[in-house]
């Protein structure tokens, strides 16, 4: 289903083409980075630390390098030692541990040898002496007063001081009098929250093969959410010209934000250049889970102040995130994090606290989600409290086109109001709820981003067309491209062939994440076109003998008054007697990306004597701006949703007191199978962007927020008791219920 | 089964992929999935957990689905296999396949192989099952970016049309 | 003159004062002007922070154009996953 | 490693006896992800299943004789086998995925010796009894005596398990088995109960009542079936005293651990959940099958 505000009479943006791409996925012929395999290859394992915190004595890889097929074994050593402040240093230090290990699974060492179970037994015989240092394994620890170092390298970011602090970002935001309006409050609800780590789940583990050449070239074929950070962070790390380095992008078996960053690449060019091979690594799922990703953990405290009619006159909060061993990613978490209501008066701090555990990674929307549970979940007990419907006490205080964020500056156009209504007159909001269960709602955000992106199009010799971008596809991007092609050149889509290009091939094109490839790629993509028309008609006006101001282009073909319309295949025919060959090339920092919100409903039974939680029934409406193929944004908001399910029922790091990961299986990190779910209906909402040709928002983000405030307030609901940690696992519930 | 039942730690293995007689050499320990990608360059099949868990590596054995990363390759002696390469007839697409593909059931496509393994399985043992029995038959297989919907829908209008295909 | 809007973080070059009014003719000089009167901010805003103008948030701003009445908002730099 | 494929149990009896370091298996569902979780590679891996007897199911004068390396599948899908034990076919058929279950065995779901392992209570609660290939013939313990411990067993070294066999149960009798998973499937069981009961007249004369993964093995809990044992089910359904007492029972007989799976207190909490929601269902289906 689709709500639609004022939407132009589209051909081809709004349909639903089978994908590109999708034929070479379901025969099996899709090579993702595991399936590339390259003559006289060597295969690499690591050597990983036992040790959740530990300085390194002494590496001794004789009785490794002097092992049965072994070709190269590389250190710590072996890389240049970026310095403190560098914006890749931590990707080097959590690549290969120099002086510490600071989470066990931290890699200290890597071998290539003939076979994997060669490389695996000789990294087991590297011999490595450690000094063990304090482990720092929860926020709590982090924060104390006293604690521990996580990280000596690690700073305050922008605190102006040089000393070493567990801190990674202490942000706070202030607006109003937040204390008068607790003081003037007809009802104040105040919880403290916290949630596990969770990882982002990719089937497809980490895997590349990387060739450095004589010549000193490196060919890098990799499963990233963008080539070319793979090719920057790699030169950064190896100190190599970013130009040595060719990445072609594998196809990507799921990201979600994990694959934003490197973990392999530079080591196995390592391994490469010292044995003159190439060298395949491929991570196994044990070490997916517990040295990449996860998602922070969090703790929280929220305060909401509203008045007997129904306005949230006032936030008062702290939310803080275990970021890992590094501080890189943290940003200012949570900052972006808050901007779903007007709340006048407003004071939160957000913090990034250093711990000995992997460092954490991007995943949908990152730091929201931990926010939204929180905020949600009070916005919900007030709701019980005013005894008022819970969309409604949304609808009262959501925020509208020049509303403020939490961090200043206004909102633009944007759905949330739509995303409300929607979810409010929708069967199943409008069905009564069934016995057993309860009903709750919740809401999310994402800004989203722009960034940098660029496309060529090529208009082949028999008018058909060769899109050329360089942002991986991971959920259906590539048939996104070519429909915005399509409408723009008049082309039928399948008469257009959408390329991920290596780097190479292709201009510049940052990362695939913030929901930005249909966005700012698109609009790349929309540019070039635009501009192919423009000498479309240039070489009909030649053709025709006219002005290039009396041509129009119109459904696919040059129109001249008083001539039959001139397909484009008639003018690609001509291309090389009118000027040459018809390509083009856009590149774009593409500014204003759309915020796009989301609200979720869902039905819940609680099994009240073991805790079990079951989702009956669950839709959710978001606003994609322009929803370019409708399946794919679709997808987004269900894919989302099941991992946002899953994070709030089930999944959770488990560790030991020493920081060993203690579930790091599929068998035991449990995400959602398919019988646990069921069907997620979907409403796109169209409230167009403004600031992209289409009124494109990102959609891939927003799909994780509200699921776990969502299903927070309904097994609330369902039980009677507010469940204020995550997963709402069965003994957790259990618990709870207990507690009654 | 052969008499000699001590064998070399590097194996003969005789069986069909997909129709196919096809011979290998794989040593004793390695999986047959290793041995589908690695010998016989039939990668549709992945690796997703190495431990039965995910169901990205499933493949048809003598017509029943199992992880081939849970089995030994030479177990493979004598087997049919049937793996996501095999499922298609010929040029015309399985009606699971272009299922998938109109219902966009896939998005990066690495469980999708697997997917398409269990499904066929499913849908040739029970040609019109509930949403339910759909769901508890893919349980074996993760997907991580669709939530499942779309897949359960895309099975269930590939039972429709080939039931209707075999009235 | 454009006025600068400050989150939170920033305040503490400003004496807490959210809202400033400063010359220039794109969001780089503004930041200029800042750094003069306000040591120290001129980094953070270059290096950690987006600008928000006319309702878009942009990503390295540097040299975009603003209004003489413009609002400038700066914000914390985005990503995403 | 080395692979073999014995056909008979005598040539897999002379494998094991000339290769301490070998190992037999049915599905390796177990032992691959042990593997690769670190426990030592095997020099000689034995492949059971291309021994006739050991995928055989037989139902002969009155008793079931299943080859303890027949795939769970072929259990499930046996409909004969399915009506006279459902409980015991219900536990099968919740080993692991459809993937899983065209190769785990009742043979390997039991030698793995895990406290969690989803077929073992019902095969315990319906006597099954082991038929073991010792080094020079065959010798039949109680199902029940073989696991001792978390992946510890009584057999042997170069001793496996080749079938077990099942008396037909009375008339009246019903068996029943549930688990507690976070997940709907793919998971480990936090607690198992398996309940059997014969029903004659209008009153329960006969019940064993089996734990899972409360304990270091499955728990045979006397004081469970005892609490049925007399009581009433004219009304068709238990009695709720006779319930409550299998609950509490049921607690009591309960000696988890805490770990990643579960806690103590919830593990001892939904055993007693378990064997009563177990109970009813056996019950039911003794009533019916009468």
């Amino acid at each position: 289903m689709t709500v639609t505000e004022n939407r132009p009479d589209y051909k081809w943006v709004g349909t639903r083409p089978i994908r590109h791409d999708g034929y070479d996925k379901v025969v099996g012929k899709a090579r993702f980075a595991a399936d590339r395999n390259s003559p006289g290859q060597l295969h690499g394992a690591f050597l990983r630390s036992p040790h959740g915190h530990a300085r390194i004595l002494s590496v001794d890889t004789s009785a490794a390098e002097a092992m049965s097929g072994v070709k190269a074994v590389v250190t710590g050593a072996d890389f240049p030692d970026l310095p403190i402040g560098h914006p890749e240093r931590d990707t080097a230090v959590n690549l290969m541990a120099r002086d510490v290990a600071m989470y066990v699974g931290h890699v200290v060492a890597a071998v290539a040898a003939s076979t994997r179970a060669e490389a695996e037994a000789a990294a087991a015989a590297i011999e490595v002496e450690y000094e063990l240092l304090p482990v720092v394994l929860s926020l709590d620890e982090s924060i104390a007063d006293g604690a521990p170092l996580a990280n000596a390298d690690n700073r305050t970011a922008f605190s102006g001081s040089d000393d070493p602090s567990n801190l990674a970002t202490v942000t706070p935001l202030e607006r109003g009098d937040v204390d008068a309006a607790f003081e003037a409050a007809d009802v104040v609800v105040e919880r403290e929250f916290d949630t596990a780590w969770v990882h982002q789940g990719y089937i497809e583990p980490h895997a590349c093969v990387v060739d450095v050449g004589a010549d000193g070239k490196a060919e890098v074929w990799a499963s990233s959410q963008g080539h070319f950070r793979v090719r920057s962070q790699a030169a950064a790390v190896l100190g190599w010209d970013t130009a040595r380095i060719k990445v072609i992008p594998a196809e990507i078996g799921g990201g979600f934000g994990g694959k934003t960053t490197i973990y392999l690449e530079p080591v196995a060019a390592r391994l490469s250049e010292k044995s003159g091979r190439p060298v395949k690594i491929v991570m196994t799922r044990d070490e997916v889970l517990r040295a990449t990703g996860p998602a922070p953990a969090s703790k929280s405290r929220i305060r909401i102040a509203a008045t007997n009619d129904g306005e949230l006159t006032a936030i008062d909060g702290w939310i803080g995130y275990a970021v890992g061993c590094t501080g890189d990613m943290a940003g200012f978490v949570g900052a972006m994090s808050v901007a779903s209501y007007k709340f006048p008066n407003l004071k939160m701090e957000f913090v990034g606290a250093l711990t000995n555990t992997p460092r954490s990674a991007a995943y949908r929307a990152p730091s929201a989600p931990q926010a939204a549970f929180a905020i949600e979940s009070v916005i919900d007990e007030i709701a019980q409290a005013l005894d008022t419907d819970p969309i409604e006490l949304r609808l009262k205080n959501a925020v509208v086109e020049g509303d403020l964020t939490s961090m200043g500056g206004p909102h633009p156009r944007i759905g949330f109001v739509e995303c409300l209504e929607a979810i409010r007159d929708s069967e199943h909001y409008q069905s009564p709820v069934p016995d057993g269960a309860a009903r709750g709602i919740g809401t999310g955000f994402w800004f989203n981003i722009g960034e940098q992106s660029s496309a060529t199009v090529n208009l082949n010799e028999d008018g058909t067309a060769t899109v050329i971008t360089g942002s991986p596809d991971i959920g259906g991007s590539r048939a996104s491209m070519a429909l915005m092609a399509a409408e723009e050149l008049g082309l039928d889509v399948h008469r257009i062939t959408p390329v991920v290009a290596d780097t190479e091939s292709v201009g510049f094109t940052d990362v695939t994440e913030g929901s930005r490839a249909t966005f700012a790629t698109g609009m790349a993509v929309v540019n070039a076109c635009r501009d192919l028309v423009g000498e479309l008609k240039a070489r009909a006006a030649t053709i025709r003998g006219v002005e290039v101001d009396a041509v129009a282009w119109v459904d696919g073909a040059a129109v001249v008054d008083g001539h039959d319309p001139l397909p484009l295949a008639d003018i690609t025919a001509k291309a090389k007697s009118t000027g040459g060959p018809l390509t083009v090339t856009a590149s774009l920092n593409a500014g204003g990306a759309g915020p796009s919100f989301a609200v979720h409903c869902c039905d819940v039974s609680v099994d009240e004597e073991t805790g079990r939680v079951e989702v009956l029934r669950y839709t959710t409406a978001q606003d994609a701006g322009t929803a370019i193929h409708p399946s794919y944004v679709e997808g987004q908001m269900q894919g989302g949703t099941a991992q946002g399910i899953g994070w709030a029922l089930n999944e959770e790091y488990v560790y030991a007191d020493d920081g060993t990961m203690l579930n790091a299986s599929f068998l035991d990190y449990r995400v959602p199978v398919a019988s646990d779910l069921p069907m997620i209906e979907t409403i796109i909402v169209e409230v167009p962007n403004p600031a992209h040709p289409y009124g494109v928002r990102g959609v891939g983000e927003t799909g994780i927020v509200p699921p776990m405030g969502t299903i927070a307030n309904a097994v609330s609901r369902a039980s009677g008791v507010r469940l204020t940690s995550l997963p709402m696992s069965p003994p957790k519930v259990l618990a709870a219920l207990d507690d009654r | 089964m052969s008499n000699d039942a001590t064998r070399r730690s590097r194996t003969h293995v005789s069986c069909t992929v997909n129709g196919d007689q096809v011979d290998f050499l794989a040593d004793d320990g390695t999986s047959l999935l290793d041995a589908l990608r690695d010998e016989l360059d039939l990668t549709g099949a992945k690796e997703g957990c190495g431990t039965g868990d995910c169901g990205a590596c499933t493949i048809l054995v003598d017509g029943r689905i199992n992880c081939s990363c849970l089995m030994f390759a030479p177990e493979a002696e004598g087997c049919e296999i049937v793996t996501v390469e095999g499922i298609a007839e010929g040029d015309h697409l399985h009606p699971l396949q272009q299922t998938f593909l109109e219902g966009a059931a896939l998005q990066c496509g690495v469980c999708t192989p697997g997917f398409l393994v269990s499904a066929k399985a499913l849908l040739d043992e029970n040609p019109d099952p509930t949403e339910t029995e759909i769901r508890y038959a893919l349980a074996g297989n993760l997907c991580r970016c669709t939530g499942y919907d779309k897949i359960v829908r895309s099975v269930q209008e590939a039972a429709v049309q080939l039931r209707g295909a075999s009235r | 003159m454009p006025r600068a809007h400050l989150m939170t973080p920033l305040r503490r070059f400003t004496d807490g004062e959210a809202v400033i009014e400063v010359e220039g003719a794109t969001v780089g000089a503004m930041i200029a002007e800042l750094d003069r009167r306000f040591p120290g901010i001129g980094e953070m805003l270059t290096k950690g922070a987006s600008a928000a103008v006319d309702g878009l948030i942009h990503a390295e701003p540097e040299y975009l154009a603003v209004e003489p009445d413009a609002d400038v908002y700066f914000v914390a730099p985005l990503a995403g996953g | 490693m080395r692979y073999a494929a014995p056909a008979t149990v005598e040539e897999a009896q002379a494998l094991l006896a000339d290769d301490t370091g070998a190992q037999v298996f049915a599905g390796a569902t177990d032992l691959v992800p042990q593997m690769r979780a670190g426990r030592p590679a095997p020099s000689l891996l034995v492949d059971l299943k291309g021994i006739d007897r050991l995928t055989a199911v037989t139902h002969e004068d009155g008793r079931w004789t299943i080859g303890a390396a027949t795939p769970t599948a072929e259990l499930t899908r046996n409909e004969a086998f399915t009506a006279a034990f459902p409980g015991l076919s219900e536990g099968a058929g919740l080993i692991g995925s459809d993937q899983i279950q065209n190769r785990s065995s009742l043979g390997g779901n039991l030698a793995n010796a895990s406290p969690a392992a989803d077929s073992v209570p019902a095969l315990i609660a319906n006597d099954g009894q082991a038929v073991i290939a010792t080094a020079d013939g065959t010798r039949t313990v109680p199902a029940a005596e073989v696991a001792t411990g978390p992946g510890r067993t009584s057999l042997a070294d170069g001793e496996f398990i080749v079938e077990f066999t099942f008396a037909d149960p009375p008339a009246g009798t019903g068996d029943a088995y549930l688990r507690m998973i976070p997940r709907t499937e793919m998971d480990i069981a936090i607690v198992g109960a398996a309940v059997r009961v014969t029903v004659d007249g209008d009153a329960i004369s006969d019940a064993t009542v089996v734990l899972g993964a409360v304990a270091p093995t499955a728990v045979v809990v006397p004081d469970a079936a005892a609490a049925l044992v007399g009581t009433s089910v004219a009304d068709g359904a238990l009695d709720d005293a006779a319930a409550t007492a299998l609950a509490e029972a049921a607690e009591a007989a309960c000696d988890p651990i805490d770990d990643k799976r579960g806690t103590i207190a919830y593990r001892r909490r939904v055993a007693g959940v378990l064997a009563r929601r177990a109970a009813a269902i056996a019950v039911e289906r003794a009533r019916n099958g009468a």
